[in-house]
């Protein structure tokens, strides 16, 4: 049972079931050698070789649909791509083939795949490096999408991604590579995948993100606390399928929502999640469903980027201005 | 400008193509023929496959325009090029194909009846029989080109398991324009790939004629940007065809890797039943392309060697329709999916989240079946 | 004043914007002398040659690509698509560069184009063909998201798109292309932008919808009315910006809300409709905001394509529920 | 498998890629001098910017070090390409820059301290001074050769309106496997459009070397695939490479179409700053290549033909780290722009719907200055 961040449990995740299943191969820009250029990969070019850890040539289209085609021959390929704003040539492959090959072949091919990549900002990274990617894939349907927000999660989601007989999108959280360290042990178990989960219990409120803004609503929740507002705080974990029945046993408690993601506001992530709220909780609401987001604007580049970013600040800030509309006890 | 000295310039690389061709448009023999050609029932297979294939065509078409199908994209002229890859290819390779390449896929063990339920809109139809080649077989890539990349995926899988097995990806003319035929020539050599892109070239995309698709001046030098052969062939030469692709395939089942065929032929019918031609092509290319039709040349090739007679080509096409006739009963045969089989083959487990989706649609009004 | 279908409208519009400036110039796959797949484009070669009317090589990609060049020179590019799931393709070149330029150079330089391409199914077409795009673009900052529902709406916006001095995504309704006709003067005039359009008031619900949705929902609010239902309509015809004001004033009104969208359902357009009324609407609210859409499937080939395709018995029983649950007056 | 008969194959095209080099690593000439080159002022002027580029690149990435600035891209050993590119170009081309051709740049008048600007993370180092060439230029692309076909869109521009303009679209060896490169090339000569292709094949794409980003012997021959022409230059042979660019810009000018140009050079640095080549690249890699630096070599050719001093080294040594310094004062001096900014130009009038977003964004606390 080591110490490890998230970039170390992806890491271990990988060699693990390397080590377990010799059909899972990785691939991607600089993975080998260079050991990935956030390190995700170090160590596997030395234990599996290069056949197993596959450098790409600089087309992002090109690893999606190879990533596809070795899928459809019983092989598990984890690809990375580099950046999350990178994600955008591999769209067309993964919506119009990784997620249908299965239904339009009524089962004869299937695309085991995983595609990791870094998601959102924070980092000062140069532009199109902090882009927050999940709703295109969320919207995708055949797909899988998962956001771990930390390493024993990242470990456990990871290994049940590689094992899922069908295309997994794992987006992690960037700024939360190296930010803190939890205890994982390589027990090889998987997480199971379509569950969110309760973090925290709590009365006042339902606290849900996930991803790196998980960590922001975390200390929010501390925050609050140090105020006696008791937050109930959900990590979604698995995008899609969404669980919506463990946010409405929350919400149905505590009678108030606020949702916190860094994607832009409009059409977000956070919108499927009020919705669902919309329509199968509002009964239970005591208030508006709030979300804190990045604004609808291009992710600013690194001397604004904190503008834009939802912080302990805001997340506060709306929580407070929901219990000023629905004031607890 | 200065003038450059010739000193300052040397040449560093240099490339051709070349154009295989055996039989000529009148059916004349222009070269030694490959083995294979010299065996008469060889040569009479592949006319009958070719034959057939038309003959299946040609009812698709049939039961588009009285409504009984949906939108068909006919193989007319072009059934050289199919019959040839179905024949070269072994059972275990991965065809990996384009549309008009039926010939192939029946010989690989598609049914014709598939075909026509895939073009009236059923999912099933790309289930392909357990037991055939085809089963290791992709179903045609609506967008254009970007199933050859895929290719790559699956050429890699065989080099990583050591297996003799090539992936043939088939496309037009059109799909040499975009960057998913690229990035997997760019690339294959770079493993050194078991694979095979054959470019049906039929001279159209719909309606933009080969020489507004690109630059190029011919289709097959687009390999020379992944430095790997690329060659032409005459695809209404079955001969040729088949010649090619099975000395391609050879070599890159002997590991001497990938290579792009073009395969030069004409779409003799209309881009699809949708489509009207007469808006955008002149019917007097459209004659002139019949004079060379990969059928007609074969039979006269044939005929002018003693091993095609008259009763020969009287059997076959009673034989052919009547197979047109079964592969159409068959496929009127076929039995509409409930409508929860959206639902049933998107995961391998339907997630719970879904359920009640899946619910609502079986409480629906059932469908009825449409062309 | 003539009577014209959807792709009618959307043609004249081209003409006549074309006539009027000569900047303005369309580029796609064969739209030249086949004047489109869908003959949007038809007439316009003869009009206007061949350097304004450009035949693309079989690349959505740099369909794209070419059109934000253009653009950036002060010319005004209209872009087809032929079919809605080859926008894929074109998603990197939207997001990553025309949705940004003007941004990211501070002004200097921009993007007045505009992306064109059939939305939806019903047609019975192939596959691929059939696909629902509105959530990838319209959560796309920097960008116009259209989609117009009858002839003088496809017109009037089509005129205020490329006039627009920013990228517009315009996506048209395919099985209504031919559906009905409408009265359609070629004024010149266009449609503001931003703006819902309320259709027909009402008193007990809201249907609120855009697109070829639009026209189910219609029949179904006629439906409904024979009942005694009365039911405001609003086409939203703007996705992004979205004009909340216009569907929260009539939702204040009813209490009542029914969004139609034949997208997907997670991660939908309607969930950001949805999302707003659970933040700015809670308090009107009567009873849930239901949603009726496509599933979360790949869309069907024809043959099942009307499962999956919301309809008249669809929105009209949904709304039979919604009574069930908040019985009017 | 038979023999073929020769007589069934033709060959139907042949290209060949050549490369122009005049002064080689030592700097000795090696063929008669373009006309440009027999001038000193021009060679002293080439050195200049070649110096000083350095000089300024060295500072960046000294202020990375020191934390005053992001993750910076150099283009140590890349000089000769850039300020090449930056004389060549006419004042009203466009140049659609990759991010190490700050020489060229610099000499189309985007002030140096916004590169730094930009490095550190601020959107307005992309404006431009008006009344400079770069006011036509676009501004880096980091999504890798995204911006390559944008250029067939401004080429045509060109052609529609009949200016005579050139647009320079210029890459790196890792972007030429991506489709976008190549579908600009493949279209690029369909309009015959006065684009030059431009790629500095600096051999690496941070880990990825040359030879495993694609099977071709040469990235210039991916113009084959286009039918346009390529060759190769030796990028660190200033005259050779002005000299191949003046070419192909006069040729496009003149309409002539599209060429590709592939520079061969070598990235002297890490890949950026946020690297460490040391991780993939053997040392002695790195120390030969320093052989063949650009500047080493134009200096050996200038002392040879006595048109260069120890006096005048020292004397622009100087000047450079002068210019180096007051670049980085400038860059320190530019105060942060306000919160609201990211609304400010995200459409040309802010649409109402974000009025209020903006709103919330004017009442934040106000933002740190932050390299
Ligand atoms: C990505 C994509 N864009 C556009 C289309 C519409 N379309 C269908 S077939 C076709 C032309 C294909 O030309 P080619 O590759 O030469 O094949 P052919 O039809 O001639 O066999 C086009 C543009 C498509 N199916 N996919
Ligand atoms: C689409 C995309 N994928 C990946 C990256 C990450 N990345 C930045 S530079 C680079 C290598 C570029 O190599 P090359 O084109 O040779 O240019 P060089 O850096 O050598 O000048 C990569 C992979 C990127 N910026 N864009
Ligand atoms: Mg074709
Ligand atoms: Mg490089």
């Amino acid at each position: 049972m080591a110490d490890l961040n998230i970039i170390e449990a992806v890491n271990l995740a990988l060699k693990s079931e390397m080590a377990r299943d010799e059909n899972v191969l990785v691939l991607g820009e600089d993975i080998g050698r260079n050991g990935g250029v956030f390190r995700a990969t170090v160590g596997l070019l030395d234990a599996y070789g290069p056949e197993r850890v596959i450098d790409m040539p600089l087309a992002e289209n090109l690893i999606a649909a190879m990533a596809i085609g070795l899928s459809t021959q019983g092989l598990r390929p984890v690809a990375e791509i580099q950046f999350s704003g990178f994600l955008y040539p591999c769209l067309d492959q993964i919506a119009n083939h990784a997620a249908r090959y299965r239904n339009r072949t009524r089962g004869r091919i299937t695309c085991p795949l995983v595609i990791r990549a870094p998601n959102g900002g924070g980092i000062h990274a140069p532009e199109h490096h902090s882009e927050s990617m999940e709703t295109f894939f969320a919207h995708m349907p055949g797909l899988r999408v998962i956001a771990p927000s930390n390493p024993a999660r990242a470990y456990g989601l990871l290994l049940a991604a590689i094992r899922d007989p069908d295309p997994v999108i794992f987006l992690e959280p960037t700024r939360c590579y190296r930010l803190f360290k939890q205890a994982v042990e390589d027990s090889g178990e998987a997480l199971p995948l379509d569950t969110a989960f309760v973090e925290r219990e709590g009365t006042h409120l339902t606290l849900v993100s996930w991803g790196a803004m998980m960590h922001e609503t975390r200390l929010a929740a501390d925050a609050l606390a140090q105020e006696g507002v008791s937050c109930e705080l959900i990590d979604v974990a698995s995008l899609k399928p969404l669980d919506m029945d463990t946010i409405l046993a929350s919400v149905t408690k505590t009678g108030r929502c606020v949702i916190v993601q860094e994607a832009p506001r409009a059409y977000g992530p956070a919108s499927e999640i009020a919705a669902n709220l919309a329509e199968h909780g509002l009964l239970s609401l005591f208030a508006p469903v709030l979300r804190v987001s990045g604004y609808d604007t291009v992710m600013p580049l690194a001397r604004l980027e904190k503008v834009y970013l939802p912080d302990v600040r805001r997340i506060v800030a709306e929580v407070r201005k929901l219990l000023e509309l629905a004031p607890v006890g | 400008m200065s003038e450059t000295s010739p000193s300052a310039e040397t040449t560093v690389a240099a490339f051709d193509v070349r154009m295989t061709r055996f039989v000529d448009a009148a059916g004349t023999v222009l070269a030694p023929l490959p083995a294979f050609a010299q065996d008469p029932e060889e040569l009479r297979r592949m006319y009958r496959v070719m034959v057939e294939t038309r003959a299946i065509d040609r009812k698709a078409v049939a039961l588009q325009r009285t409504g009984q199908l949906g939108t068909y994209a006919s193989c007319l002229g072009q059934e050289a090029i199919g019959t040839a890859t179905g024949i070269a290819m072994h059972a275990d390779d991965v065809l990996i194909p384009a549309y008009r390449d039926y010939a192939a896929q029946f010989l690989r063990g598609v049914p014709a009846e598939s075909t026509f339920l895939y073009w009236a809109g059923d999912e099933r139809s790309m289930h392909f029989p357990e037991g055939t080649p085809s089963r290791h077989d992709f179903p045609f890539s609506v967008p254009i080109g970007t199933h050859i990349p895929q290719a790559i995926g699956v050429a890699y899988a065989f080099r990583l398991r050591k297996q003799p097995r090539v992936a043939v990806a088939a496309c037009g003319d059109g799909a040499t324009s975009r960057g998913d035929f690229y990035e997997a020539v760019s690339s294959a050599k770079v493993w050194n790939l078991p694979v095979v892109f054959l470019i049906s070239n039929n001279q159209w995309a719909i309606s933009l004629p080969r020489a507004r698709q690109t630059g190029a001046q011919t289709l097959a030098q687009k390999a020379i940007a992944g430095g790997i052969p690329g060659e032409q062939v005459d695809g209404n030469d079955v001969i040729a065809t088949r010649h090619v692709l099975e000395r391609a395939l050879a070599a890159a089942r002997a590991g001497e890797g990938p290579r792009v065929i073009e395969a030069v032929t004409y779409r003799l019918h209309d881009h699809t039943t949708a489509d009207d031609a007469r808006r955008y092509r002149a019917e007097d290319e459209l004659e002139d392309a019949w004079t060379r039709c990969p059928i007609k040349r074969l039979r006269a090739c044939m005929a002018t060697l003693g091993c095609w007679s008259v009763a020969d080509e009287e059997e076959l096409e009673a034989q052919a329709a009547a197979r047109a006739e079964a592969v159409a009963q068959a496929y009127f045969a076929v039995q509409p999916e409930m409508p929860q089989a959206i639902f049933d083959s998107l995961y391998a487990t339907l997630p719970t989240a879904l359920g009640a989706q899946r619910a609502e649609v079986m409480t629906a009004p059932a469908p009825q079946t449409e062309h």
